[in-house]
Order: structure tokens, then C-alpha cells, then sequence
């Protein structure tokens, strides 16, 4: 383990738009320096990304940066920050996906050269790994075309480089429906750690190598499934949040190897990380609204430096089409934020408690990234000798949070739920002392038709 | 003396060890193995997905559920295949080409399976073509197609249309997904939708006439 | 005039959620009572509204009012309104609109019983007199089938009606685009007063006769039509600004007919007439940017009890249908405010001033709804002697606002709109003293073939 | 004396007083009515025009000039027939069937006005028939069609449909309308799209290829 000791321990001085290590754009952003940004993400309506739709493909990313720029200009945000997250093809084909980073970046530049917007690129291309199953996770077209989009994106401009990696999802879907903890242990702790580990350092080395931002990846495909399955009813509030802590220790991993963030919109673990590496992250909630419902649509604010609206199609609503309507949302609910900011810490403060007491004794899952949660779970990571034992030790914390905040009526825990505390706690206690012998358990039980454990640096059999 | 009614129960409370037990029980007393399917192990996992439905349990309290019934099914299946007893309807499920998700697919499939369908599971990212292989190779009386995301919608209107083009009429097409709506799959000439797993059985059902 | 002094005077009484007269629904809100709640609109795809089409278009109602209710009972709002603004075929042929009402209201009524949620529903039918032009304003089959709507539709159960009446809309379309201030204090002070005080006294009956509220009324086509126009950069933003505080006297009217509020979501209007009146109102702000951009997102929420994201399609968003997601917006939007409140007056009146702050000061149009600006023009009105006089008035206490202001440095006014502060001036300096002289001198240079005098209580021509 | 510049000065900057002595005052000395127009009132339009699309002036400002150039057409409308000269081309506008917004199609009208286009202007909630029957009449070479509403664009595909199938196949259909995108024009089969009023004639021109 990097971190040692964390960089916000003081559960008061965890709050939005302020990081105590800033990031500086090229425009003159300054990401965690006092202010809260917009990041707008967004993504096509209904089109088959074939080479011949590439006219039309084009037009409509132009018209995105354009139209939304454009709003973002007259309602005089001091900044922006535009992610683009590829279509699976786009990466696979890394010639597609430039096209369109050059036409976010030309736009950039011409909202900068006529209003003197201050905006930057955020490129996250797929992790495109798992369409061979079992996915080829160290070598093959799929991660050459992936490391080439990076490579070229950062040479065109884009700043920050992003992606929501996929090592260790082969088992953790399953995990997921299965309400199994020790399988999820498994996939974040122990699969998707080693992944993060070889997938960073190149991440990383290729934002040194064109002077850019390797920013930060996210447990997208963890933490925001468990989060829309049990949305959707389908597992326990209480095992998605405990989910949602583990999934810090995976995404650790990037900045362990050198990440500076901003963190990615859908990491809800953010805040936790942001208490350990002291970087800048971006968060969403109500305001992404229109990619997933959410339990913390306020909360997630609270300790966010830049704020997204995780996706949207470029689709005609009636004020406007639906990237420039979300950007005009999240232009305000920064404004806000910034506004208490600007009359000093404690404004700062009281709006940050607001956004969290509005939404923190609703939900397990909001209940788990408070400014005092992240602190608490942050600290029982950096405690930790290993990444095995730091995921155990998140699980417990976030079970302790959980059941000591509705002990004191502070959450309210669904009466079906209830039993699920005691589950996971024995599950806890049954995890054994060391990684090795927990990875020789979990090679008898696995399905080795769905991953390679060779591309995890994992024995082939528990025997070997 | 055991009865049906046991393991209906044990299947519903997802018991797979009294399972193990009852099924060979029963069996032995005389029971006919489509009894068993027909009168505990449908019927128990039509509760479980009723009560999955009303959110009064969730997926991995009806996972366990429908372990149980495999339990059972490993013996049971081969003795029905030796009295010529088929399922009645086969299915079979794929995501659509370029699209990865499968939480939502492996979900149904289970609910199928449940309801006593036959089940063939092509995976994920599957093409047209491979769709029209499986239709022509088993039969089925249905076929479901998953898309998660927007811009794999095309490819699941033009796998309908392509099963279609194959001369496979009459085979009931079901889709669902995130961002698929009743309105977009009459417009591709799906013959039923799903809007979550749990109506995926009443969808099938209703698009079969049963 | 019937209004001779303000309900608050104070404009630090003017805050969200708490209104002098809060009304009370059926199912236990209490609107204006303490807390801001949410009010949902929304409106069909591209359908052609037949009568063949019917089945599909109650289907989308239907599935509108389950799942964003579905999803407030979720979100535990304290209170939902839904607004069914109707589509013209369905004022014109009222069993149609029933359909649609009959719908909503089991679905109020359904979510009631299953999640015990207190919703309840406003119904504002079309205005749909001008579909002859020039119009017939107090007779017809239009007029016939909207008052059936409303009368059927309070027998039915909608506990709130309102409309976005017209009258005085055939002469303000041109009077905008030629930024010609005599001729909106004609249509809106001298047309419009005198249609709403027809209209109003037959909608307030209705509602007398079935229990039920007469909402409000908004000036929507006129000001809003003006904000559309101004964000647009077709009309100056501060001739926008001054139609608005001058659209406050015509909506003014339906409260003097007997109107109790809520004030309809769309009249940036309502804080004036929350003043005068101290009757709840409606408003909407950065959560609809849905249906149309705005200048003033944080701001109209300061003193608003409902917040409404005015109007979106039944469309698929990745999140959900935009219905659902807008009720979500909406309610985080509520709970961070009534979080806010919860803590004693001073919290709300610091939220309250958070949201003034973050945008008073970028354009006029909001800086002429801040609670002070509202409470200054609010004054002009009542001492007032007549309506006429009291649209002259709120134009001058409109442009005083935005001259003062923009001197002190506290609103920003851009250049080529600084001279047209001179011009409304004049044209307000030339007014003639008596309504009776106006009436003479505008009854000379309007186009009598755009409305007919006599449907306004006015002389066909100057000599008459 | 005066000049051709002088008049266009005049149209710019909306002096209508000036345009009323100027034109009479242009015509005695000789110069031809049509030079007038394609020498001063267009191109004064065109520049009133840009300068709008650049945000430089409001509406309010530009209905000025417009109002200046009809001064001036007022006086040479007729000698312009009477030499049989025509507008080059004839434009018919109008909101569609069930949609009663006016302020965007006036402001197309004007625009094209300025462009020197002979404009016939139907009105709102025009039904397809009205389109069709002036379409016959006045034989347009180009058709703006005007929708606000989301409720109303089925009309607007609908009123596109009736003209192309009364056979009126080569004039060109332009759409517009707050709901309405370039993605829908292309859909429904219109041969233009303007996003706003200003950009209204160069939508126009591409249209018909001048
Ligand atoms: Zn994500
Ligand atoms: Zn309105
Ligand atoms: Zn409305």
C-alpha cells in the first residue's frame, strides 16, 4: 500500500471544488483550486457506428461542442471540462474515435479563441478487453487499439486521460446477483487490483510521455451495477453499499501508479480517495438523472470538484438538444455551490452539510460516502498492509457505519434488508488471514472458463 | 411420507440438500417426473418470481431458488428426455452485436428456465447471423434479444429484420434492455417487450398465446 | 385596483416554501405551508393527436403518471403536483382531455394507496380562442369546450385549475419584435386585463361550484415569449426584463377575480404577485431546461412553493423515461432546500439568498425578480389607481431597477442594450395621462384586423 | 446627388423618411428600378441580415430596415411589373396544421423578403390541402413550413407527404421549428433546414442552389 496516511483526515475539510492537490488546465482551470466546475458527458442517440455513418456521427459530436459550449459561454461558467467516452468501436478503431477528438478539441479551441471559455478534454476510451470472453487482458488487438487512442488523443490535446477498466468484472457479475461478498472480494481485491496495477502503469506512461494528465479510472462496472440493480429492487441497499467501499481499493490502484485525477464522474467511491490521495474528483447525482436514477443525487455534490451529468443523447428536448440542456443544469447547480463558496469556509461548509443531510439517513448507499464515512472507510484502507486486507477492512468499516447510523436512527435500513448486516459480517469473519490462501480457496470454486487467471498474474490452478 | 407439496416448498425457500433428497423420494413412491415439474418446480418458481415482482425478495434469494430447481432438473431431465417428454417451448436469449451487458439477459434466461422453457443462451456480442444458425438449429418457439446501449439499438432492429429476411416468421421475437421502450419494438416489429426481468415470463407468455 | 397594500412588505419574507395563504389539498399537502414541493409537467413525443391514436396516447399518460410517481414515492417527496397541460385537440374536444385527466387522477390515487404519496393535480386546459383569427374571445366552441374541460375536469377531481390565457396575444407577438413598449402596455394592461377579468370570473365559478382551486394564470405567451426571444439575442434582455415586471399587472388580475394559487410554473411574474397577494406560486428555473433555457435557474427558486421543470416529452433517457428523471431532478432540488429551511428561517433566508446571488446579477431579467426588485415593483403596482397606471408604473419601477442597479455595479448590462434603457423611458415619458386617451390614440394605429375590439369591452374605433 | 449607396445607407440604418425621397429622386436620374433593388435593397438586407446573425442588432432593429425596403418596393413594385421583371423566386410560407406560432415564420417571411424573394405567407395551422391548393396557384420554387410543437411535427411530416404525393416533386420544402432537427428534416424528406430565423435564407439558397 502507497498511501500511508490520508491527505484529508479532518472530515471537515472534505468538500467540494477544494483538493489540496489542484490540477491546472492549459485554459487556465484550476480543478480542486476553489471552484466547482461543470463536466459534461454525452453520447449518440440510436446510430449503427458503421465507417459509413462517420458524416453523421461527426455532425453530431460537432454540434455538442458547439451548442453546449455555446451555453456554457453565455451563462459564463468559469470552466468546463468535457469528457468523452467512446463507443466500443471507437476504440477498437482508434482512427474513428480521433476524428471525433479532434472535433471536441477544434471546438474547445474555437469556444476559447471567440467567448475566452475555458474548457478541456477529458478521453476515456473503452475498455474493450471483454468482447473476446474470456477477455484477453495483456496483449491482442483490443488493448493495442486501446493504448494507441490513448497515445494519439493525448498527442492531439486531450488532457485527461480516463477509463473505466474492467479487470476482475468476468466474476463479479455473477457476485453481484448472488449477493456473494467473497466473490466480490475476490474480483475487486484480488483480479481487478493486479489489472489496475498493469493497465495504469501504461496509462500513465503514456500521459508522461505527451505531458497530460493520467486522471483516474473508475468501478463503474463494480459499484454503479450494484447501485442500478438495487435501484431496480433487485439486491439489498446494504450489500451495494458495502460494495461501494470495497470498490475504493480497486480504484486506489490508479493513483497508486501515478493517477492525479480529476477522478471519473461515476466513481461514487471518490470521496473516499479523494481523503486518501488528496486529488480532485468528479462526482454526479441528480443531474444525471438522465443516464441513472440515483440515492444520493445531492450528497454526491458534497465533496465533488467537478460536477457531471454521466451521459446523455444527443437527443432534441423541447429547450434545446439534451447535452446543452444538461450543461445548462450543471452550470447552476455549480453556480450555487460556488456562490456559498465565495463568502468563505464556513458558507462552504454549511452548504456542503446541506447537501448531505439531505440525503445521507435515506439511503445505505449515500450513508456510506458522507464527509465522516469517507474518512472513516479512507482510514481503514491506509491501515492496511495489502489491497486483500484493505478490501476486508472497507467491507467491515462500511458494515459498521451502516449498522451504527441506523442503530442511532440516522439511516433507515429497509426491514428486508436488516438480515443482510449479520450476512455480510459472517462472511467477513469466515475471509481468510492471507491473500494467498484466499486466492487458493477461490481457484477451486471459480469458473475458469470466464477469465484467464494467467493475465491476473494468478496461478493457473490452486495446486500451482 | 414426503409429498409434492415439500418440494415446492423446499424449491421456494431454496433448499437445495432437502431437495436432493425429496426428488429420488418422490420419484420412488411413484410420483412420474413431469409431476414433479409440472406440479413443484414451475409452480414454486412462479412464487418466487411473483414475490420477486412485488419486491419481496430479491435476485440472489431467487437465484437460490433456481439452483434448487437445477438440483432437481439434473435428475429429473434425463428421465423425461427417456419418456420422450420435451419441454414445451424453447427459447433462446442473446445480447445483440457490440453490446457486452448480461446481467439483464442471464436474468431472464433464469426466469425462463423457471417457467420451464427450454433455454439456449447464446452470450453476449452476438451476431445476426449466429442468431439465424441457433433459430435454425433448435427450433425455438421464442428468441430474446438485449441492448443496453443506445447505439447497439440499430443492431437489434436489424437482427429482427434479418431473422425476418431468413424466413423465420413465425418465431415470436422478445426484446428488452435499458433503453429499449414498447414504442421502439413495435417500430422494429418485435412481437412482445420486457421492461425488466421480472415481467420477462409474462412477456414470453403473453407473445406465445399461453 | 383590489390589491391596496402587499401581503409581504418585508423582502425577507419573500422565501421559498412559506406563503401568507397557504392552501391545503385533499391528500394533506399544505402548499406555501413550510415546504417547496415539486410539480411535474409533461407532455407527449411526436404523436398526432386522433382519436385513433388515443390508446397509445393514454398509454404514455399512464405511464407517465405510474413511474414518476412510482419514483417520488422512491425519493420519499413530502408532496407532488403534477400539471396536465393539455394539447389544443384535447381542449377541443373535452372527452378527450377527460380521458387524459381521468388517467392522472388514478394514478394519484393509485400511488396513494400503495405508498400512501400525497400528489395531487392541476389541470390547465388550452387557450385555444385563438385558433379563429382574429379571435373569438367570449363565445364559441372553443370558449364552449374549454369551460366544459374545466368544469369536467373539477367535477372529476383536479383540485387546482389554471391556463395560459391569451388575450391581448394578437397585438404582443409584433409589439415584441419591434421592442415597441406602447404597444405591450396595450396588449397586456389594456387587452389582457380585460379579457382575464372575464375569464377569471368564469374559471373562479367552476371552481367554487366543485370545492376545488383556482390556481392562476401566467403571462407565458407574452413574457416568456419575450425571454425565448431575449435568450436568443432577437429582443434586448432588458426590454425583456421590463415586459415582465409590466406582465405582473395582467396576471394580477385573476387573484382579484378570486384566484388562490398556486401561480402557474411558467409566470416569472409570481414573486411580484406573491407579494401582493401572499397566495403560493409556481415556479420553474434551471430543472427546465427540459423546455427552455433560462437566465435565472437558481434564482426563481428563491421564492417559489412548487418547483416545476415546466415541460418534457415521454421520451427514453438511458435513465429512464425524462418524466421520471425530471421528477428526480426536481426532488433533490426540493429536499436540498427544505433541508435548508429545516434549520430555522435564517438557514432558509441563506439558501434563499444563495440562490438570488448566483444569478441576479448576470442579467436583468432576473435581477428584476429578486426578492427586493419583486417587492419594489409589487409597491408600484398596488399604489397604483388603475391597471393602465399600474403598467406604466411597473415599467418605470422596472427600468429604475435595472438603471440603478447596473450603476452600482451589482448587474451588468451589455452595451448594445444600454441605450434602450433611454428609449423605454421616453416612450413611458410619453404615455398619455388617462387610459381613456390611450385607448383613443392606440385604437388609431393598431390592425383591426388581428382582434376585434368589442370581445375586449372596447370601442371599435376611436370615434365610437 | 444622391447614389445608390446613399439608398442603401438608408435601408441599413432603417431611415425611412430618407428612402422615400431617395428612390423617387434615383429614378429621375435614370436608374433603372431593378438596379435599385438588386443594387441597394438587397444587398443593404443582406447586410442587415448578417449583422443580425452576428448578434450585432436585434430584430427590432432590423424590422426597421425591412420596413424601409417596403417604402422603397412600395414605389417600385409596380414599375418593376410593368417592365415585367419578376422576383427571381417565390416562396410560400406557413405553420402547420394544429401549431398557431407566428413570431418565427413572420421573421423567415421577412428574411426572405429582404432577400428579395416574392413571399406569400398562408399563416398559421395551415392545413396540407391550403399548402397544396397555393402551391398550384402561385407555383412556388420553394415552401418553408413552420412547427412548434412536438405534437405538431407528425403534421409537418404529414403536410411534406401530401405535397410530394399531389406530385409537386421539385419544389424545395423547408422546415424549421423549435423541436425540429436536421436529423428530422432528412427523415420526413425535406430539402432544407433552418435552425433559426437567421440562417433562413442561406437555407433557402442552398436549397435552390443559388
Ligand atoms: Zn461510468
Ligand atoms: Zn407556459
Ligand atoms: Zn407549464
Amino acid at each position: 500500500m502507497k498511501y500511508k496516511t490520508l491527505a484529508i483526515s479532518d472530515p471537515a475539510k472534505l468538500i467540494y471544488g477544494v483538493a489540496p492537490n489542484p490540477i491546472e488546465t492549459r485554459h487556465g482551470m484550476r480543478i480542486g483550486g476553489g471552484l466547482i466546475y461543470p463536466e459534461l458527458n454525452f453520447t449518440l442517440p440510436d446510430i449503427n457506428i458503421r465507417k459509413e455513418a462517420m458524416p453523421e456521427i461527426a455532425r453530431h459530436y460537432k454540434q455538442i461542442v458547439t451548442e453546449a459550449l455555446e451555453r456554457a459561454a453565455e451563462l459564463e461558467a468559469p470552466g468546463v471540462m468535457l469528457e468523452f467516452e467512446t463507443l466500443p468501436p471507437m476504440t477498437e478503431h482508434p482512427a474513428l474515435g480521433m476524428e471525433i477528438v479532434n472535433i471536441l478539441l477544434e471546438g474547445i479551441e474555437r469556444a476559447h479563441g471567440k467567448y475566452g471559455l475555458k474548457a478541456t478534454l477529458r478521453c476515456t476510451p473503452n475498455d474493450n478487453r471483454e468482447f473476446i470472453r474470456p477477455p484477453v487482458m495483456r496483449s491482442g488487438r483490443y488493448w493495442d487499439a486501446m493504448l494507441e487512442l490513448f497515445d494519439q488523443s493525448a498527442a492531439a490535446g486531450a488532457e485527461f486521460l480516463s477509463i473505466e477498466s474492467v479487470g476482475g468484472k468476468e466474476l463479479h457479475d455473477d457476485a453481484l446477483v448472488n449477493g456473494d461478498l467473497r466473490a466480490v472480494l475476490f474480483s475487486l481485491c484480488v483480479m481487478g487490483v493486479r489489472d489496475m496495477n498493469f493497465i495504469w502503469e501504461h496509462i500513465v506512461a503514456i500521459a508522461a510521455k505527451h505531458g497530460v494528465h493520467a486522471a483516474g479510472d473508475t468501478a463503474c462496472g463494480f459499484g454503479n451495477t450494484a447501485m442500478v440493480l438495487a435501484e431496480r429492487k433487485m439486491i439489498p441497499r446494504v450489500f451495494a453499499a458495502v460494495v461501494r467501499a470495497v470498490t475504493a481499493v480497486r480504484s486506489l490502484v490508479a493513483y497508486e501508479c501515478g493517477a492525479v485525477g480529476p477522478g471519473k464522474d461515476c466513481g461514487y467511491e471518490n470521496p473516499i480517495l479523494k481523503a486518501i490521495t488528496g486529488c480532485p474528483m468528479s462526482m454526479e447525482g441528480k443531474t444525471a438523472a438522465c443516464a441513472h436514477l440515483s440515492p444520493m443525487g445531492n450528497l454526491a455534490a458534497a465533496t465533488a470538484d467537478l460536477w457531471s451529468n454521466e451521459s446523455v443523447q444527443n437527443i432534441k428536448l423541447l429547450g434545446g438538444m439534451a447535452p446543452t440542456c444538461y450543461m445548462e443544469q450543471l452550470i447552476y447547480d455549480c453556480r450555487l455551490m460556488n456562490t456559498a463558496a465565495a463568502e468563505g469556509e464556513a458558507s462552504a461548509l454549511k452548504m456542503r452539510d446541506w447537501l448531505v443531510k439531505s440525503d445521507a439517513g435515506l439511503d445505505p448507499q449515500a450513508m456510506i460516502i458522507t464527509p465522516e464515512s469517507s474518512v472513516a472507510i479512507a482510514n481503514a484502507i491506509v491501515a492496511s498492509p495489502s489491497h486483500y486486507a484493505a478490501g476486508i477492512a472497507a467491507a467491515r468499516a462500511a458494515v459498521k457505519i451502516l449498522r451504527e447510523t441506523s442503530e442511532a436512527g440516522c439511516l433507515r435500513i429497509d426491514a428486508r434488508e436488516a438480515g443482510w448486516l449479520d450476512r455480510m459480517e459472517d462472511e467477513l469473519d469466515d475471509m481468510p488471514d492471507t491473500e494467498d490462501a484466499f486466492i487458493e480457496e477461490m481457484m477451486e470454486e471459480v469458473d475458469l472458463e470466464k477469465f484467464t487467471p494467467a493475465d491476473y498474474g494468478l496461478p493457473t490452478t490452486a495446486s500451482a | 411420507m414426503s409429498t409434492i407439496e415439500d418440494l415446492k416448498t423446499a424449491v421456494i425457500n431454496g433448499r437445495r440438500k432437502d431437495v436432493k433428497t425429496l426428488v429420488p423420494e418422490l420419484l420412488e413412491s411413484g410420483i412420474e417426473p413431469s409431476a414433479l415439474l409440472s406440479q413443484a418446480l414451475i409452480p414454486a418458481m412462479g412464487v418466487v418470481g411473483e414475490r420477486f415482482k412485488n419486491n419481496e425478495i430479491f435476485v440472489p434469494e431467487m437465484l437460490v431458488s433456481a439452483r434448487a430447481m437445477k438440483e432437481a432438473m439434473n435428475v429429473l431431465e434425463p428421465k423425461l428426455l427417456e419418456a420422450g417428454i420435451r419441454p414445451e417451448h424453447t427459447a433462446l436469449i442473446g445480447t445483440v452485436e457490440g453490446d457486452l451487458h448480461d446481467i439483464g439477459k442471464n436474468l431472464v434466461a433464469t426466469m425462463w428456465k423457471g417457467a420451464g422453457f427450454d433455454v439456449i443462451d447464446l452470450g453476449v456480442n452476438v451476431p445476426a447471423a449466429r442468431f439465424i444458425e441457433a433459430i435454425e438449429e433448435h427450433k425455438p418457439h421464442i428468441v430474446g434479444l438485449s441492448a443496453l446501449l443506445t447505439t447497439t439499438m440499430p443492431a437489434m432492429r436489424d437482427t429482427v429484420a434479418a431473422i425476418r429476411e431468413a424466413g423465420h416468421t413465425s418465431v415470436k421475437l422478445l426484446v428488452g434492455g435499458a433503453p429499449i421502450t414498447q414504442s421502439y419494438a413495435n417500430e422494429i416489429g418485435a412481437d412482445g417487450y420486457s421492461r425488466d426481468a421480472a415481467s420477462a415470463v409474462d412477456a414470453a407468455k403473453e407473445a406465445l398465446g399461453v
